[in-house]
């Protein structure tokens, strides 16, 4: 039971407390890059968390017989070669997505958040934890990305995982979906997240002040 | 008897950051009147929604933020009306809410106020404007000056080439609100310089550069001058002191660039019109500008030499 | 005559002329008070030592106060009478100063005086001492000891002496009166000087909104070999030492050295008339000229004896034409308030102006705006607005790299800042923070070895 | 001549049209987190220049002299990344015995580029988009410069906001984020210009 409990406390720690996109920021090329739709977030999003289960379990197994010095490189050949699979298996089966998500793809190595997981968690827990803060992280990747995608969307194009929403008489906002309207969105997205996680902290600070 | 103690210096020039901005709004008066006289009710219309918008934002976002109220300094009110003066007659209304609030709580209000905005308020949006709505930005009509004749749409002189200077010069050509009047426009520059408001650097050396790379790169520098939005832009957008260098020599390099930019982009670019983009690079480039062009401080040049 | 002047630069209340038009044409007064307060801190440096006690009768140019070391003055009685206290006072924020006050008797009776002769035969070697002896400081506001001032270091060579005449400050014309007046008791001040010195060279500067007084002083210098008139463009602050050596020779002081490392000295025209009342009467430092305007009834230029309380001068010009707000001691640009008219004058109070309520509001900051205007203004050539944001935020060290030091508080950017930034207040904060972190770390480095 | 004109094409596509960070969101990590100083950001610039143009050429001759013969184009990502993690360790290593000055300029974002999308990105579009040599190498140069144009003008404009009065909430990476978005509505202005 508090096995189980302390599993779910991983997986939500990468959503909610460490949401990679929204608290830690990290990986934001991808972030900023493919969310010009709900569905392209949700892809993303999707090939980062399998590499990241699959990473963080692989490594945590390995992570006796890593030797220190080279850990950082042999990180690397792991979160690379799942990366290859998923680019090879996106390019046969979903070919579109595949295209819309262009570069990014391979660069999932170098996105910060798989790294920084085998790093600084499956390098020194054991291989359920992992898989389960990889999926924690992973699915707080994909719901940040999702949300993105789906506000640009939306302003940008007038729909949501392509469903026309707002009708046919709105003008969308075409520099949402643009490279600036990404900067745009996630800064403003990031500050709104902020102060609601103030706002939060400040009523629990009141309500304890009142307790007390 | 109780007397004030306070330091030195006891006296202020009288102007202050609010007569500036009436200053400003007085200058853009002509450019006002010509452009409400030329494209009639609409323009009329346009611009005060956009001043109302701007003013409105930035009332809300000092109540909301729980910060001092400002509005009555006027910067909200001139930004609102010179982004209204950017944007062509027939324009829906909407464009000038969209484009004022963002100027005011975008690119002003989210930086910190008046005087933290890196960016000019009115040109941040008005570029976002046009990279979003381009149809609505660049459909643009004649001026009818009251002549009940039903309004034309027409290409702006800058993507057509073929206006008569003399009409470019009064006004009676296609384009923005603010930039159709140039005698407007200079009667302006004109209220500006008198009272102090801005220094001749920028204006000048902004047009100047304009008519030099223009020449350079094989265009009509005259032509280049008097079309589009490089007089309203050297006169009132260029100008604005937040987001432009401290110094003379940095005023200059500034406006200098500026007006590469404008001919580079007018010459090859997409885009038939660069003043938007020009100010908003030149912006950008501002602190680094203030930041590295040297200092003549007395009594330490000789240092600088060695140094 | 080409007329010369300083880079950038203010021009405060031009179209009230500087606020001098209220007396710029009333010759000076005399005027003698009932009693007068001396307090022994009349220059930069060591305070003077009272030498009389309550109950002692003094002579005028007696001496009440010795030198309290090289970089001082004494200090001497202004008005013949009895001493009626020897006390500590309270003086402007500065902490309390010994003073003396006496009671005058009227008797109008002048200690035993001993001439040096004529400029031309004076002893060179004698007019330094007298100076010091004379109690002579700067008077035109920064009263530092005259004789230190003249004093130079091993090997400095000083080709130029400049009489300062510029009178850039606002409402003073205290100055200007005494060019008018005693034009050639200026030009022998510094003919004494020249000759004690061996200075080829002195030039008068006056700013052209003294035409009179241009004319007067050309006068006075007809055939003085080695002196001249220069006529200067009128603007702010051109009276400052710095920015008048860059006007008249072309010059600049190097950043944190003094006038005399590019071989000039600055002499006040007022420490002028001083020098040669010394030298030729062999009469010390007891009376100045002092601007009493604003909101008085009668504005004035008075001669008064040193020390002579403000309520008085006030009386003197028919008393207060509207409530006052603020009075302050100098011009409006760089002039130091006090706390209430009970406060006594100095050997360098060239002005009291008072003004009314509504003058002496103070303004509320708004944001700084970019508009450059300090940037435009300032005499040295800084950047104010940053070093405000450096001062805003404590941030001493970042001030001092932005050169805050050499910032001389004229005041010229916060006058034309159109959002009423506090910038010279803050630079005066800065620069006091940082003398002290740099005495504190004299000490400590001391202190280690 | 018209090579010539090429190749200053290509130079305002990379630096300004194709801005690796205002188009094609490459190298936002060390733009967002080494933006803060001037200096720094020149000397990040610098040495992703540096890492950029040699990295260029070493995923050219691997893939196209070695991959390609071998048929094992799948592996491109892999032996890139391994290319680039090697150069970095060697440069570093090279910097260090060679000019300890540049060495000490650059020598703490080295290990940061490893990591910095632009670089990996830059060799996956060169194979991408078939470049040969010469286009690789420059692209790698050009669009490392227009990286570091982009992070100095941030610095500078982020110097700035220092002293800005941004509310407590978009303090930090949402208010640069929020700039780099302003600062790349600006550069769209020079799209069409190639």
């Amino acid at each position: 039971m508090s096995e189980k409990m302390k599993l779910g406390k991983v997986i939500s720690n990468g959503i909610v407390t460490e949401n990679p996109t929204f608290r830690l920021v990290l990986g934001t090329c991808p972030t900023l890059a493919v969310t010009t739709s709900a569905i392209n977030g949700l892809g993303m999003g999707a090939a980062a968390t399998f590499v990241l289960i699959c990473s963080n379990l692989v490594i945590s197994l390995l992570r006796n017989f890593i030797p220190d010095k080279v850990r950082i490189p042999a990180f690397i050949v792991v979160i690379c070669t799942f990366v290859t699979m998923v680019q090879l298996l996106m390019q046969a089966f979903i070919p579109s997505l595949y295209d819309a998500l262009g570069i990014f793809i391979p660069l999932i190595v170098v996105n910060c958040i798989i790294l920084a997981r085998a790093e600084a968690f499956a390098s020194k827990n054991g291989p359920v934890a992992s898989a389960c803060d990889g999926l924690g992280m992973g699915i707080g990747f994909t719901v940040a990305l999702v949300i993105l995608g789906s506000i640009r969307e939306l302003i940008g194009n007038g729909s949501i995982f392509g469903m026309n929403v707002l009708g046919a008489s709105y003008e969308p906002m075409l520099l949402i979906v643009l490279a600036s309207g990404g900067f745009l969105t996630y800064g403003l997205m990031l500050g709104l997240f902020n102060l609601i996680v103030k706002k939060s902290e400040d009523k629990k600070k009141r309500k304890e002040a009142e307790a007390a | 008897m109780n007397l004030r103690i306070s330091t030195a210096p006891h006296i202020h020039h009288p102007v202050t950051t609010q007569r500036l901005m009436i200053y400003v709004l007085l200058a853009l008066l002509p450019t006002t009147a010509v452009g409400i006289y030329a494209f009639g009710l609409p323009a009329l219309m346009l611009l005060a929604i956009s001043c109302v918008t701007a003013v409105l934002s930035e009332f809300l976002w000092q109540k909301i933020a729980k910060k001092r109220v400002l509005i009555s300094d006027c910067s909200a009110l001139v930004t609102g009306l010179i982004l209204g003066l950017n944007l062509p007659a027939n324009a829906p209304w909407w464009l000038a809410v969209i484009g004022s609030a963002f100027a005011v709580l975008l690119v002003k209000q989210l930086f910190g106020g008046l005087g933290d905005n890196f960016l000019n308020p009115a040109m941040a949006a008005r570029a976002v404007l046009l990279a979003s709505w381009p149809v609505h930005m660049t459909s643009f009509v004649l001026p009818t000056f009251f002549s009940g004749a039903d309004a034309v749409t027409g290409a702006t002189p800058l993507a057509t080439k073929s206006a008569q200077l003399m009409d470019l010069f009064m006004g009676n050509i296609p384009g923005t609100i603010g930039e159709v009047s140039k005698v407007a426009i200079l009667l302006g520059l004109l209220i500006l310089l008198f009272t102090r408001t801005i220094t001749w650097h920028i204006p000048f050396t902004m047009v100047a550069s304009v008519f030099v790379f223009s020449w350079l790169f094989g265009a009509d520098p005259v032509y280049a001058i008097l079309s589009g939005g490089v007089l309203f832009g050297a006169v009132f957008m260029a100008t604005d002191y937040v987001t432009n260098p401290m110094t003379a020599s940095g005023k200059m390099i500034y406006a200098a660039g500026i007006g590469l930019i404008i001919a580079v982009i007018r010459q090859f670019g997409a885009y038939p019109e660069g003043v938007t983009y020009g100010i908003l690079l030149m912006n950008i480039a501002t602190p680094l500008i203030d930041r590295f062009l040297p200092q003549k401080i007395y009594g330490r040049q000789k240092e600088v030499k060695k140094a | 005559m080409l007329k010369k002047t300083f880079k950038r630069g203010i021009h405060p209340l031009h179209r009230q002329g500087s606020g001098k038009n209220a007396t710029k044409n009333l010759p000076i007064e005399n005027y003698v008070s009932d009693s007068v307060v001396i307090h022994m801190s009349m220059n930069i440096g060591a305070p003077a030592v009272p030498c009389v006690k309550k109950g002692d009768h003094v002579k005028i140019g007696q001496v009440i106060g010795t030198a309290g070391g090289f970089v001082s003055v004494p200090v001497h009685a202004s008005i013949a009478g009895e001493v009626t206290a020897v006390e500590p006072i309270p003086y402007l924020g500065t902490g309390n100063v010994t003073a003396v006050t006496i009671k005058n008797d009227f008797s109008d009776e002048w200690v035993e005086l001993h001439p040096l002769g004529s400029v031309e035969n004076v002893d060179p070697s004698l007019v330094i001492p007298a100076i010091r002896e004379a109690g002579i400081t700067g008077m035109g506001g920064a009263s530092f000891p005259t004789h230190v001032k003249l004093t130079f270091k091993e090997g400095a060579v000083c080709d130029t002496i400049i009489v300062n005449g510029a009178e850039c400050e606002t409402h003073l014309t205290a100055d200007h009166r005494l060019m008018l007046e005693n034009s050639v008791r200026i030009v022998d001040g510094l003919r004494a000087v020249m000759r004690a010195l061996i200075v080829p060279k002195g030039i008068i500067a006056i700013e052209d909104n003294k035409p009179d007084a241009i004319a007067a002083m050309q006068k006075a210098a007809a055939g003085r070999i080695g002196v001249q008139v220069a006529v200067l463009k009128t603007k702010y602050p051109q009276g400052g030492e710095k920015q008048l050596i860059e006007a008249v020779s072309g010059r600049q002081v190097p950043s944190g050295g003094l006038p005399i490392d590019v071989g000039v000295v600055v002499l006040n025209v007022g420490t002028c008339a001083a020098i040669a009342d010394a030298v030729i009467d062999g009469m010390p430092l007891v009376s100045r000229v002092c601007t009493v305007t604003g909101c008085v009834k009668e504005p004035k230029n008075l001669r008064i004896p040193v020390g002579t309380i403000v309520e008085d001068m006030i009386g003197a010009c028919g008393g207060f034409s509207e409530d006052p707000g603020k009075i302050f001691f100098g011009g409006a640009m760089t002039g130091i308030a006090i706390p209430n008219i009970q406060t006594p004058t100095a050997k360098s109070t060239n002005g009291v102006v008072v003004f009314n309520e509504a003058e002496s509001r103070s303004k509320d900051e708004s944001p700084c705006i970019r508009c450059g205007k300090c940037v435009a203004a300032c005499p040295i050539g800084l950047n104010p607005y940053q070093i405000k944001v450096a001062a805003d935020a404590s941030d001493f060290a970042a001030a001092e790299k932005l050169h805050v030091m050499d910032c001389m508080l004229c005041g010229s950017c916060a006058y034309m800042c159109p959002a009423r930034r506090w910038l010279t207040p803050s630079f005066r904060f800065a620069k006091d923070k940082i003398v002290a972190e740099r005495k504190a770390a004299a000490a400590k480095g001391g202190s280690d070895k | 001549m018209t090579e010539n004109m090429n190749i200053l094409l290509f130079f305002v596509s990379c630096v300004l049209t194709n801005n690796f960070i205002f188009s094609r969101f490459l190298g936002c990590c060390p733009f967002l987190g080494v933006s803060n100083k001037v200096e720094t950001s020149l000397s990040m610039g610098l040495a992703v220049t540096f890492v950029m143009t040699i990295a260029s050429l070493f995923c050219y001759m691997i893939y196209n002299w070695l991959l390609v013969p071998l048929g094992i184009t799948f592996m491109s990502t892999i032996a890139f990344i391994l290319v680039i993690a090697a150069l970095v360790q060697f440069v570093e290593m090279f910097l260090k015995k060679s000019s300890p000055t540049l060495y000490s300029a650059l020598g703490i974002y080295l290990p940061l580029i490893t990591t910095n999308c632009a670089v990996l990105g830059v060799a996956t579009l060169n194979m991408n988009n078939g470049y040969n040599l010469l286009y690789s190498v420059l692209n790698g140069t050009f669009s490392a410069l227009g990286f570091t144009l982009a992070i100095v003008l941030m610095a500078g404009v982020r110097e700035r906001l220092e002293s800005s009065h941004i509310p407590a909430c978009m303090k930090g990476f949402p208010i640069t984020l929020v700039s780099a978005g302003l600062m790349a509505v600006a550069f769209m202005g020079f799209s069409g210009l190639v």
